[in-house]
C-alpha cells in the first residue's frame, strides 16, 4: 500500500479500516541466500539494500525481540555529517545522502529534519579543532559555518553568555545535520524490506551458528534451524555475544548510554546542540520533549539502564550552558547498550569465517548511520567486497594500527 | 551504584573512574607479538553477566581495585586492591 | 632582599555563620605526607611517636599535631614538622597545597551531607577521617568534635568550596526559617 | 462546591490565587484543583492533540488533564499538576496549550479533523514536497504539539541536592508505609519516611476509613507524632521517591519551597540521593478509569479522586454525582458523597452480580454509552438489561478498578506479572535487590491487609540486615474484600479516551494492531500511549487490555511496556542543582591570579584553571598589541609567566629511576642529581599521552612535571603502573601541584632578575640544572628550563609565598624594561620555538609524528613502545610535523587543511592540516604548525592552505618546526 496525504485522507473517511499491515510476519523458510542477524536499524537497511540495490530476495531478518527494539529504538535521535578523520568522513556524508532522500525511497515519512546542529566550543583550541573538522566537511562536499560567539548567540540567544563556567567561544553550524523519529526509521526500512520480499522473523532468538570447514552454513535459532548461505551479524550492543558463537573475541566493550526526554513544551529549541565541555547535547522533538543526552555511564554493561551521578551530570551541563532548561520536568530517562570499539569508529568487514561478515562497533554514532551501514553492509555481502565509503572500518586495523580515533582518546573502548 | 573500597568502605559509584576489563593488568612481554598485544589492549570476551574489571579510587584513596560484578544485574560480588593481589596469590 | 609574605588561601577570609553554624578558614600550619615505603611499618611507628600511624579512616592525635590517614600506607602529618624518615617513608611537603576550612555548630553534617556522599551522622564519630569527594572536588575530612569538622581541599579550589558550603547553610537557615 | 464540615484545609485561612487572570479565594491546605472544583470550575486544560476541553481526572501526581503553568515573576514553570500545587496568596497560574484561550481554542479544530489525524498518520504523508517538511509542516506540527512553555529566560531559582543513608528507607505513608515505619522505628532503626503529599496516610486521608473504630485520621495524627520525635527517624513529606538505581541507592525530589512564595535562599526542590540498606515500597495504588465513548469531558473523574476531593478538601466536584464502576470500591464513594449531603443520580455498576444496596439509583451490568457537554459534562447515557437511559449530571466518578504502583520495581528491568484476581499487574518479587513491597503496591487492596503487611515487611527487611524488630500492636481495620469484574472498554460510536493526556483512543489502539503493530512496544510507539507526562499511569493496562483483544491474546502474553525513572517528573533544575553559571566545575585559581586581575589581565580558562589572557597597558587597544609588546619583551629583556598550573608529581624511593624508564620513552636512571631532562611519554597503545621535563633532586627523589591539561590524566596514569605492574616497589607518588607556585623567568635578562630576588647570586647553573635556592627568606627550587626559546629558569616556592613572589619579579623585571607575559605570548613564543602543545598531541599522534622516534630508548620496554611500532603507527602515510612560513599577516587558520599545489581540493587530496598559528613579531611573518604528509622530506615545499570557513587559500613554506634558535645558543646562553 502506498501511503500519501490523499490516502490519509481518504482512508479518514472510510473510518480508517482500509490500512493493511505494515509488513508480513512470515513463519522461518528452511533456508535462505542471506541471513541477517539483527532486526534494529543497521540490520533491517541492510535487508532492504541487498533486496533493493543487489537484487537478492530470498532474506531473512532475524530479530530476537520486536523489530527496531535496540538502539534504533531508543537514542537521541542525532543525523549529522561533521566527522573529520578519512574513513568516518566519506561514510557519514553519504549516509546523510541517503537520510536526504530516505522518504522518497522508502515512502515513509521518517521525519528527517535538517534542523542544523551547532557543536559549541570553548577555548581557542577547541576552535581550531572544530575547524579542522568543518573544512574536513566541506572538503568532502558537505556543509559547515564557524560561527563566533555572537553567531552563536544569533541562533541560539537562550544560552548564558554571560556566566556559564566555560564561556561560549562560539559554534561550528553544521546546517544540514539535524533529527529524525527514530522508531519511524526502523519501520520505514521493515515496511520497506518486506515489500521486497524480505522475511522479517520477529521474536527468533539466534543461539548458534553454523560452521563447516570454514564456511558459514546456516543458524540456530529459538524457532528451529535455519540454513543460509551468508549470515550476517548486525546486533550492536550483542555483537560480542553473536560473534562468540562462531568462535571470534572482538575489539567490542558494551557499555550504557542514558538519554532523558522532558515533558511536552511549546517549541523552544530549534537545533541540535552539542556542548563542548560538558558532554551534553539536547533538540525538541516535534511532539515538543526535550531530548538529551550525554556521555556513558563509563562502566561495562549490558542493563540498558543507568545510574544517578551521569544523570546528574547531565542536568547540570545543561543548567550551566543553557539555565532556561530549568524548570522542564524529565519524563523518562533510558539506557541503551553501545558496542564501543577501541578507537570510536565502526567495523563494517569479512570475518575469518567465509560467508560471515560483521557489522558493529557503533559506539553512540549509529543512528545516523542506518542507512550507509545498510548500504556497505550489503554490498559487502552481496560482493564479499568492501564499499568504497566503508573501506576503512577494517576489523584488523587495531592491531595494524590504522585507527580512526576521532577522539584521539586511545584504546579504551568507554571513552570514545 | 555503589562499590565497596576495601580501604574506604562503601562509597558511590561516583567517586570512581572505571578503565575496563581485567585484561589491562595482563601486560604482554615487549617481544610478545601484534597478536599478543591486540589481544591486551583491544579483543575482550565483553561477558554478559559475572565479569572482573579495573576500578580507580579516584576522590578517595587513588587506589586501583579489581571488581568482580555482574554486567546484567549490576551486583557488585568483591573488589581487592590491585597492589594487593600479587600478596594474595591472584594471578598477576 | 625583603621577605615573601605568606598566605593563606583564602587570604583569610572572615568566617560565617548560619543557622548556629560557622564555616572559618583555619590555617594547618605544616603539613606533610608521610607514605611508608614497603615493609617500614614498624620503622615508621618508631620514628613518628608519640603519633601512632592511623588506621585507615582515622586519625591520631597528640598536643597539636595530627596524623591523618589518607590513602593506602599514606599520612598527612599536620600541625608539626616532620621527624627524619630517610628510608622509612617518603616524605612530601603539603604544606599550603591544602586549604583549610573548618565547619562547626549544629547544622554541619547536614551542610556536608549536602556535598560528601557520605553517612557523615553519628556513625562518622569523632576521630574518623575520609578521602571523599566535596561537591565535584577532592578533599580530605574528619571529625575532630560531635559538632566540628575539618576540611582539606585544594588551594586552587578554596573559593568553589568555601561557595559550596555557604550555599548549603543558607540553604538550610532557610528551610529552618520557614519551618 | 464545598462541603461543610468535611476536609482538612484550615477555614481560617483563607487563600488567594490567580488562575487566567481570574482571582480565586481557596483555603490553606488547598491545591490548586480541590479550589477551583470548590470554585465550581472544571475546566482546566486543553488535551494535547485535539485539544478537547479537559478537567481533574485524578487528585495525585498521575494526573494527566490538568496541567498548568505557573508563573513567577521571572519565570514560568509549564505543566504543573493543579492536583500537586499548593495554593499560597500571590500564587499565579495559567492554562497552556490553548490560544488564545481556554474556553475557546483555535486549535480545537483538530478534533474536528480526528478521523484524519488517526494513529500514526504522520509518518503516511508530510513527504511531498521534500523541502515543505522543514519549512511547512514541521513547524505547523511542533506549534499545535507540546503542552507548556518556557519562559526562555534564565532559570534564577536555587534549587539543592542532598545526600542520606538509612537502614529502611520507607517509600508511602498510607497504611502500609506508616506500619512499616512504626515498626521500624521503634526497633530502633535508622529509618526515612518519604511521602509525597504534603502529610501523611495517604488513602487513609482520602477514604476516612475506621481505625479502632476512630477516623483512620485520628491513628495517622498519633503514628506521626511518634514517628517525628524519634531521632531514628527522618519523615519527608512532598518528597516523591523518583527512581531505583543499582546497590540501594534511590533517587528522591523534595518540594522544598514550591508552596509559598518565592524566598532568598530557600531551594524551589532538593533532590535526595538516599542510599538504603533495604526498602519497603508502600506506594499504594492508582484508580484507572474506564474507556467508554466520550469519556474525557471535565467532571469525569477517578471515583477515588472524587472520595479524596470530599474527604481532605471538603470539595464536591459536582452538585449531582454520578457512580460507574466495575468493583466495590467505587460504591463507598457513593455512600460517602450521600453522607456528606451530595446527590447521587445513580450508580452504574459494570457487574450483573452486584448488590444494591445504596439509597439511589442503581444499574447493575450497566454501561455508560455517550456523554454531552461541551466544556463540561451535563449528562450521560446508558445502557443496562432493562434498556437506556439518561442522566443529567454533572460529575461521573468512575473506576475501572486499581492498579498497584509497581513503578519502581521495573526500575531495575523487572516485569511486573500479571494477577488475574484483582485484573492487575503486580511486583514480581526481588526484582530491586532490597526493596519488598508491601500493601495495595502489591495488591493487597484492604486497610486491614494493607497495616499487616506493612509491618511484616519492616520486620522481615531488618532482620536481612541484622536488626530484630518487633510487631508493634497495629489498630483494628475492617478488611472488606475487593471484588472486580474487568471492564477495560465500552464500545460505542463516540471515541474512548484510553490515554487522556496524549489523546489516544481504542481505535488508535486497535488500528495499530490492525497495521501490524502488535508488539505491545510497537503499539505503544505508534499510538504514543503511555508516552505523555504520566508516563500512563491510569492508561498502561487497559490500552493493553484493548491491544490484547484486538490480537485474540491474553493480557500475559502481550505483555507489558516497561516503567523507568522518575516515577514523576523531576525538573532539570534539581537533579542539575549546583551547575548552574560556575557551579558546573570547580574553579582554580593560581596564587597570581588577584595580582593578576590587579593588572587588568582577561583571564582564560586552562582545563579547571584561570591563566592570564594577556596584559594590558595604557593606550594598547587589541590584545595583539599586548601580546607582540609581551614577546618583545621575552625576547629583548625578561619575562615573567606564572606556571603554576603545570602538574608536579613527587617521585621518591630507591625504585623511582626504574620507575621512570618504564613510563617514559627515554631513559632517567642515568640522569644526573641536579639535572633536568626532557620525558615522552606514551600511552599503552603507543601514541602520546603527554610531555615534559623531569628533575633529579636527589638519588631517589624526582620531581615530574605535566602538562595543565594532563596533570590529572599523568597521575591516574602513574598510579595505574605502580599498582599493576610494579606494587612491590619502593616508590611512592604525590601530586605537589598545589603545594608549589612557580614562575617562568625567560630572557636576555633573566639571570639578571633572578639574582635580584635570590637571596645569594646564582652561580654555575647551566641549561637544565635544578637545585634548591633561597627566596625572601623562603627554600625554594630553580630549575634552568625553558619554553620560549630563551634562557630561562622556572623558580618555585611553597604556594602560600606565591603571590608575594610573584609580585615580587614582576615589579624588578618591569624596573628592567620587562614584565609578566600571558598565554597569548607564551603560544607565540613556543610556536616560535617549534615546542608542542596538546594542540600538537591531541592523541592521535605519534612520536614518529613529532620527529622524536628516536626518543624511544631501543634499550629498554616502555609503556607503548611495543603499540608504537604498529606499520600504521609509523611511516611516510603519517602526517608528520611541520613548521609553516607566510610572509604575511593573515587571520589565524588554526585547522586549515593543507593541499599540494595544483592539486583539486577534496578529502583525498588534504596532506594534513594545520594545529598552530601566530604572527611573529620577532621574524615579522606568520608562523604555523602543522602535520603533513611525508612532512619531514618536503622543507622548502610552498604548500596551499585552504581554511574554507574563514575563507582563506593561503600559500606557505614548509619548513623545519624550530623557528628561532634552532641550535639552542640562547637556552644555553
Amino acid at each position: 500500500m502506498r501511503y500519501s496525504g490523499w490516502k490519509v485522507i481518504t482512508q479518514g473517511l472510510l473510518g480508517n479500516k482500509g490500512w493493511t499491515p505494515a509488513w508480513r510476519e512470515p513463519a522461518p523458510k528452511a533456508e535462505y541466500d542471506a541471513i541477517i542477524i539483527g532486526g534494529g536499524g543497521h540490520g533491517l537497511s541492510t535487508a532492504y539494500y541487498l533486496a533493493k540495490n543487489h537484487g537478492l530476495r530470498n532474506i531473512a531478518v532475524l530479530e530476537k525481540g520486536y523489530l527496531g527494539g535496540g538502539n534504533v529504538g531508543r537514542n537521541t535521535t542525532i543525523v549529522r555529517a561533521n566527522y573529520f578523520l578519512k574513513g568516518n568522513q566519506e561514510f557519514y556524508s553519504h549516509s546523510l545522502k541517503l537520510w536526504e532522500g530516505l522518504e522518497a525511497e522508502l515512502n515513509y515519512n521518517v521525519m528527517h529534519s535538517q534542523r542544523g546542529l551547532i557543536n559549541l566550543f570553548h577555548s581557542d583550541g577547541q576552535r581550531d579543532a572544530f575547524a579542522r573538522r568543518g573544512n574536513s566537511m566541506i572538503n568532502q562536499g558537505d556543509d559547515a559555518i564557524l560561527l563566533d560567539r555572537e553567531g552563536v548567540r544569533e541562533h541560539l540567544p537562550y544560552l548564558d553568555f554571560e556566566q556559564t563556567r566555560f564561556p561560549i567561544y562560539g559554534g561550528l553550524l553544521h546546517p544540514r545535520g539535524g533529527t529524525a523519529r527514530h522508531d519511524a526509521v526502523a519501520w520505514g526500512y521493515a515496511r520497506g524490506a518486506d515489500r521486497l520480499g524480505v522475511d522479517l522473523i520477529q521474536n527468533c532468538e539466534v543461539t548458534g551458528i553454523d560452521i563447516e570447514n570454514g564456511k558459514v552454513v546456516g543458524v540456530q535459532t529459538s524457532r528451529g534451524a535455519i540454513k543460509a548461505k551468508k549470515v550476517g551479524i548486525v546486533v550492536a550492543g550483542r555483537s560480542s555475544q553473536v560473534a562468540a558463537m562462531a568462535g571470534m573475541r572482538l575489539p567490542i566493550e558494551s557499555h550504557i548510554l542514558q538519554a532523558f526526554v522532558t515533558e511536552g513544551l511549546k517549541p523552544v529549541i530549534h537545533h541540535v546542540i552539542s556542548f563542548g565541555m560538558g558532554h551534553f547535547y539536547m533538540s525538541q522533538s516535534d511532539k515538543g520533549g526535550l531530548v538529551f543526552g550525554g556521555d556513558l555511564d563509563f562502566y561495562a554493561s549490558y542493563a540498558a539502564r543507568g545510574n544517578l551521578p551521569m544523570v546528574e551530570h547531565v542536568m547540570e551541563a545543561g543548567m550551566t550552558l543553557m539555565p532556561m532548561i530549568g524548570r522542564a520536568k524529565v519524563l523518562r530517562s533510558w539506557g541503551g547498550i553501545m558496542d564501543m570499539s577501541p578507537d570510536g569508529s565502526p567495523i563494517i568487514d569479512k570475518t575469518h569465517i567465509d560467508g560471515l561478515y560483521l557489522d558493529c562497533g557503533w559506539n553512540y554514532g549509529g543512528f545516523k548511520a542506518v542507512p550507509a551501514s545498510g548500504w556497505c553492509m550489503a554490498h559487502l555481502m552481496a560482493t564479499d567486497q568492501s564499499h568504497e565509503v566503508a573501506r576503512r572500518f577494517r576489523l584488523d586495523r587495531f592491531r595494524t594500527g590504522h585507527l580512526l580515533d576521532e577522539e584521539g582518546t586511545g584504546s579504551q573502548h568507554n571513552l570514545h | 551504584m555503589r562499590l565497596t573500597c576495601p580501604l574506604c568502605g562503601p562509597r558511590d559509584r561516583r567517586e570512581f573512574y572505571y578503565y575496563g576489563h581485567e585484561d589491562y593488568l595482563q601486560r604482554p612481554g615487549p617481544d610478545a607479538g601484534p597478536e599478543a598485544w591486540d589481544d591486551h589492549l583491544h579483543l575482550r570476551d565483553n561477558i554478559a553477566g559475572e565479569v572482573r574489571d579495573l576500578w580507580y579510587h579516584e576522590t578517595g584513596c587513588a587506589q586501583w581495585l579489581v571488581v568482580t560484578r555482574n554486567t546484567v544485574t549490576h551486583e557488585i560480588l568483591s573488589t581487592e586492591l590491585v597492589a594487593d593481589r600479587k600478596k594474595k596469590g591472584v594471578r598477576a | 632582599m625583603p621577605e615573601l609574605i605568606a598566605k593563606t588561601a583564602l587570604l583569610g577570609k572572615k568566617p560565617v555563620t548560619f543557622a548556629g553554624t560557622t564555616l572559618a578558614e583555619g590555617d594547618a600550619g605544616p603539613v606533610a605526607s608521610i607514605a611508608l615505603f614497603p615493609g617500614q611499618d614498624k620503622a615508621a611507628a618508631k620514628a613518628l611517636k608519640p603519633l601512632a600511624f592511623p588506621a585507615p579512616n582515622s586519625f591520631t592525635e597528640s598536643e597539636a599535631a595530627r596524623l591523618v590517614w589518607t590513602g593506602r600506607d599514606q599520612a598527612f602529618l599536620i600541625g608539626a614538622e616532620p621527624p627524619a624518615l630517610g628510608g622509612i617513608a617518603a616524605v612530601t611537603d603539603q604544606s599550603g597545597g591544602w586549604a583549610t576550612l573548618t565547619l562547626t555548630g549544629p547544622m554541619a553534617v547536614e551542610a556536608l551531607m549536602r556535598l560528601v556522599p557520605l553517612d557523615l551522622r553519628a556513625t562518622f564519630a569523632v576521630g574518623q577521617a575520609a578521602r571523599a569527594p566535596l561537591g565535584h572536588m577532592q578533599s580530605i575530612l574528619f571529625r575532630t568534635a560531635p559538632d566540628s569538622f575539618t576540611l582539606m581541599v585544594f588551594r586552587s579550589m578554596a573559593r568553589t568550596a568555601w561557595h559550596e558550603i555557604e550555599v548549603a547553610l543558607r540553604s538550610l537557615a532557610a528551610r529552618a526559617a520557614l519551618a | 462546591m464545598r462541603i461543610l464540615g468535611k476536609g482538612q484545609i484550615d477555614r481560617n485561612r483563607p487563600v488567594s490565587f490567580r488562575f487566567d487572570g481570574k482571582s480565586y479565594q481557596g483555603y490553606q491546605g488547598d491545591t490548586v484543583a480541590s479550589a477551583l472544583l470548590a470554585n465550581d470550575v472544571r475546566l482546566m486544560g486543553r488535551s494535547f492533540k485535539y485539544h478537547r476541553p479537559r478537567g481533574v481526572l485524578t487528585a495525585g501526581s498521575e494526573e494527566p488533564n490538568a496541567l498548568l503553568e505557573v508563573v513567577g515573576a521571572t519565570n514560568q514553570t509549564p505543566n504543573v499538576r493543579a492536583t500537586m500545587q499548593e495554593i499560597f496568596d500571590g500564587l499565579n497560574t495559567q492554562s497552556q496549550n490553548r490560544f488564545p484561550s481556554l474556553s475557546f481554542d483555535f486549535m480545537g479544530v483538530n478534533d474536528l479533523l480526528s478521523q484524519f489525524l488517526s494513529a500514526g498518520f504522520y509518518y503516511k504523508t508530510f513527504m511531498w514536497p521534500r523541502a515543505f517538511w522543514e519549512k511547512l509542516y514541521e513547524p505547523v506540527i511542533r506549534r499545535a504539539a507540546g503542552l507548556g512553555r518556557l519562559s526562555g529566560k534564565h532559570d534564577e531559582g536555587h534549587y539543592e541536592k542532598a545526600y542520606a543513608f538509612c537502614d529502611l528507607l520507607v517509600i508511602g505513608s498510607g497504611p502500609a508505609g506508616l506500619a512499616a515505619a512504626l515498626t521500624a522505628a521503634r526497633a530502633g532503626a535508622d529509618v526515612i519516611l518519604a511521602e509525597e503529599d504534603r502529610e501523611l496516610g495517604g488513602r487513609l486521608l482520602a477514604d476516612e476509613p475506621d481505625l479502632d473504630g476512630a477516623p483512620a485520621r485520628d491513628w495517622v495524627s498519633s503514628t506521626e507524632a511518634e514517628l517525628r520525635s524519634l531521632p531514628n527517624v527522618r519523615v519527608m513529606t512532598r518528597t516523591t521517591v523518583t527512581g531505583a538505581y543499582d546497590n540501594g541507592t534511590f533517587g528522591a525530589l523534595e518540594r522544598v519551597g514550591l508552596h509559598t512564595p518565592a524566598r532568598a535562599d530557600l531551594p524551589r526542590e532538593c533532590f535526595w540521593r538516599i542510599a538504603a540498606k533495604r526498602a519497603v515500597l508502600a506506594a499504594g495504588a492508582l484508580e484507572r478509569p474506564i474507556a467508554f465513548p466520550m469519556n474525557d469531558r471535565p467532571g469525569i473523574m477517578l471515583a477515588g479522586a472524587v472520595r479524596s476531593y470530599l474527604n481532605r478538601w471538603g470539595v464536591t466536584a459536582g452538585k449531582r454525582v454520578t457512580i460507574f464502576a466495575n468493583n466495590d470500591g467505587a460504591r463507598q464513594t457513593a455512600r460517602q458523597l450521600m453522607a456528606a449531603g451530595v446527590e447521587v443520580a445513580a450508580i452504574l455498576d459494570s457487574r450483573t452480580d452486584a448488590t444494591a444496596i445504596e439509597d439511589c439509583p442503581v444499574y447493575l451490568g450497566a454501561r455508560v454509552t455517550d456523554t454531552s457537554g461541551r466544556l463540561g459534562l451535563r449528562s450521560i447515557s446508558g445502557a443496562h438489561v432493562g434498556g437506556n437511559f439518561q442522566i443529567e449530571t454533572d460529575c461521573l466518578a468512575m473506576s475501572g478498578g486499581w492498579n498497584p504502583t509497581v513503578n519502581l520495581t521495573c526500575h531495575l528491568n523487572g516485569r511486573p506479572r500479571w494477577n488475574v484476581d484483582i485484573a492487575a499487574f503486580v511486583p514480581s518479587e526481588g526484582v530491586v535487590p532490597g526493596l519488598s513491597v508491601a500493601g495495595s503496591a502489591n495488591g493487597d487492596f484492604t486497610t486491614h491487609a494493607c497495616l499487616a503487611a506493612g509491618q511484616a515487611a519492616a520486620i522481615e527487611a531488618l532482620a536481612e540486615i541484622g536488626v530484630t524488630a518487633a510487631a508493634v500492636p497495629l489498630p483494628r481495620a475492617e478488611g472488606v474484600p475487593y471484588a472486580i469484574q474487568p471492564l477495560w472498554l465500552v464500545e460505542g460510536k463516540g471515541r474512548a479516551w484510553l490515554d487522556f493526556a496524549n489523546d489516544v483512543t481504542s481505535k488508535d489502539v486497535k488500528l495499530s494492531a490492525q497495521e501490524g503493530f502488535t508488539s505491545v512496544e510497537h503499539m505503544k510507539r505508534y499510538t504514543t500511549q503511555g508516552m505523555a507526562p504520566d508516563q500512563g499511569k491510569s492508561s498502561n493496562v487497559a490500552a493493553l487490555a484493548v491491544l490484547a483483544d484486538a490480537t485474540g491474546r491474553g493480557i500475559p502474553e502481550t505483555g507489558t511496556t516497561t516503567y523507568r525513572p522518575p516515577f514523576t517528573p523531576v525538573s532539570i533544575a534539581a537533579m542539575g542543582a549546583g551547575g548552574r553559571a560556575m557551579g558546573f566545575a570547580p574553579q582554580r585559581f593560581t596564587t597570581s591570579d588577584q595580582a593578576s586581575r590587579d593588572r587588568h589581565a582577561p583571564m582564560i580558562e586552562a582545563g579547571l584553571w584561570y591563566r592570564p589572557s594577556y596584559f594590558p597597558k595604557p593606550g594598547e587597544k587589541t590584545w595583539r598589541e599586548s601580546c607582540d609588546r609581551e614577546v618583545n619583551m621575552v625576547r629583548s629583556a625578561v619575562g615573567v609567566s606564572d606556571v603554576s598550573t603545570l602538574g608536579k608529581i613527587d617521585i621518591q624511593g630507591k625504585d623511582a629511576a626504574r620507575f621512570l624508564d618504564l613510563v617514559y620513552t627515554n631513559t632517567f636512571s642515568n640522569l644526573p642529581i641536579g639535572r633536568v631532562r626532557y620525558g615522552l611519554m606514551l600511552r599503552e597503545d603507543g601514541l602520546v599521552l603527554d610531555d615534559g621535563t623531569t628533575a633529579r633532586l636527589d638519588e631517589n627523589h624526582f620531581l615530574m612535571t605535566t602538562t595543565t591539561a594532563a596533570a590529572g590524566l599523568v597521575m591516574r596514569h602513574l598510579d595505574f603502573i605502580h599498582q599493576t605492574h610494579c606494587a612491590d616497589w619502593d616508590l611512592r607518588l604525590i601530586s605537589v601541584t598545589e603545594s608549589w607556585a612557580q614562575f617562568a623567568v625567560a630572557g636576555p635578562k633573566a639571570r639578571a632578575l633572578l639574582n635580584a630576588v635570590l637571596d645569594a647570586p646564582l652561580g654555575d647553573f647551566p641549561f637544565m640544572a635544578c637545585g634548591e635556592t633561597q627566596v625572601g627568606g623562603v627554600k625554594g627550587r630553580l630549575f634552568r628550563i625553558s619554553f620560549s626559546g630563551e634562557e630561562g629558569y622556572e623558580v618555585a616556592v611553597p604556594s602560600r609565598y606565591g603571590e608575594s613572589l610573584f609580585r615580587d619579579l614582576v615589579a624588578k623585571a618591569e624596573a628592567m624594561g620587562g614584565g609578566p607575559y600571558g598565554m597569548e605570548a607564551l603560544n607565540v613564543l613556543r610556536i616560535e620555538k617549534g615546542f608542542i602543545t596538546h594542540a600538537e598531541i591531541h592523541g592521535r599522534t605519534t612520536a614518529f609524528d613529532i620527529g622524536m622516534e628516536k626518543m624511544v630508548s631501543p634499550k629498554k620496554d616502555c609503556i607503548g613502545k611495543a603499540m608504537a611500532a604498529r606499520p600504521g603507527m609509523v611511516g611516510e602515510e603519517r602526517e608528520q610535523l611541520v613548521g609553516l612560513r607566510l610572509a604575511q599577516e593573515t587571520k589565524a587558520f588554526g585547522g586549515a587543511h593543507l593541499f599540494t599545489q595544483g592539486a583539486e581540493v577534496e578529502r583525498e587530496t588534504s596532506q594534513g592540516y594545520v594545529t598552530s598559528v601566530c604572527w611573529s613579531p620577532m621574524f615579522g611573518a606568520t608562523l604555523a604548525m602543522g602535520f603533513l604528509k611525508n612532512g619531514r622530506a618536503r622543507h622548502g615545499e610552498k604548500i596551499r592552505i585552504v581554511d574554507h570557513l574563514r575563507d582563506l587559500d593561503l600559500l606557505a613554506e614548509v619548513c623545519d618546526p624550530v623557528f628561532h634558535d634552532p641550535k639552542g645558543e640562547k637556552l644555553r646562553a
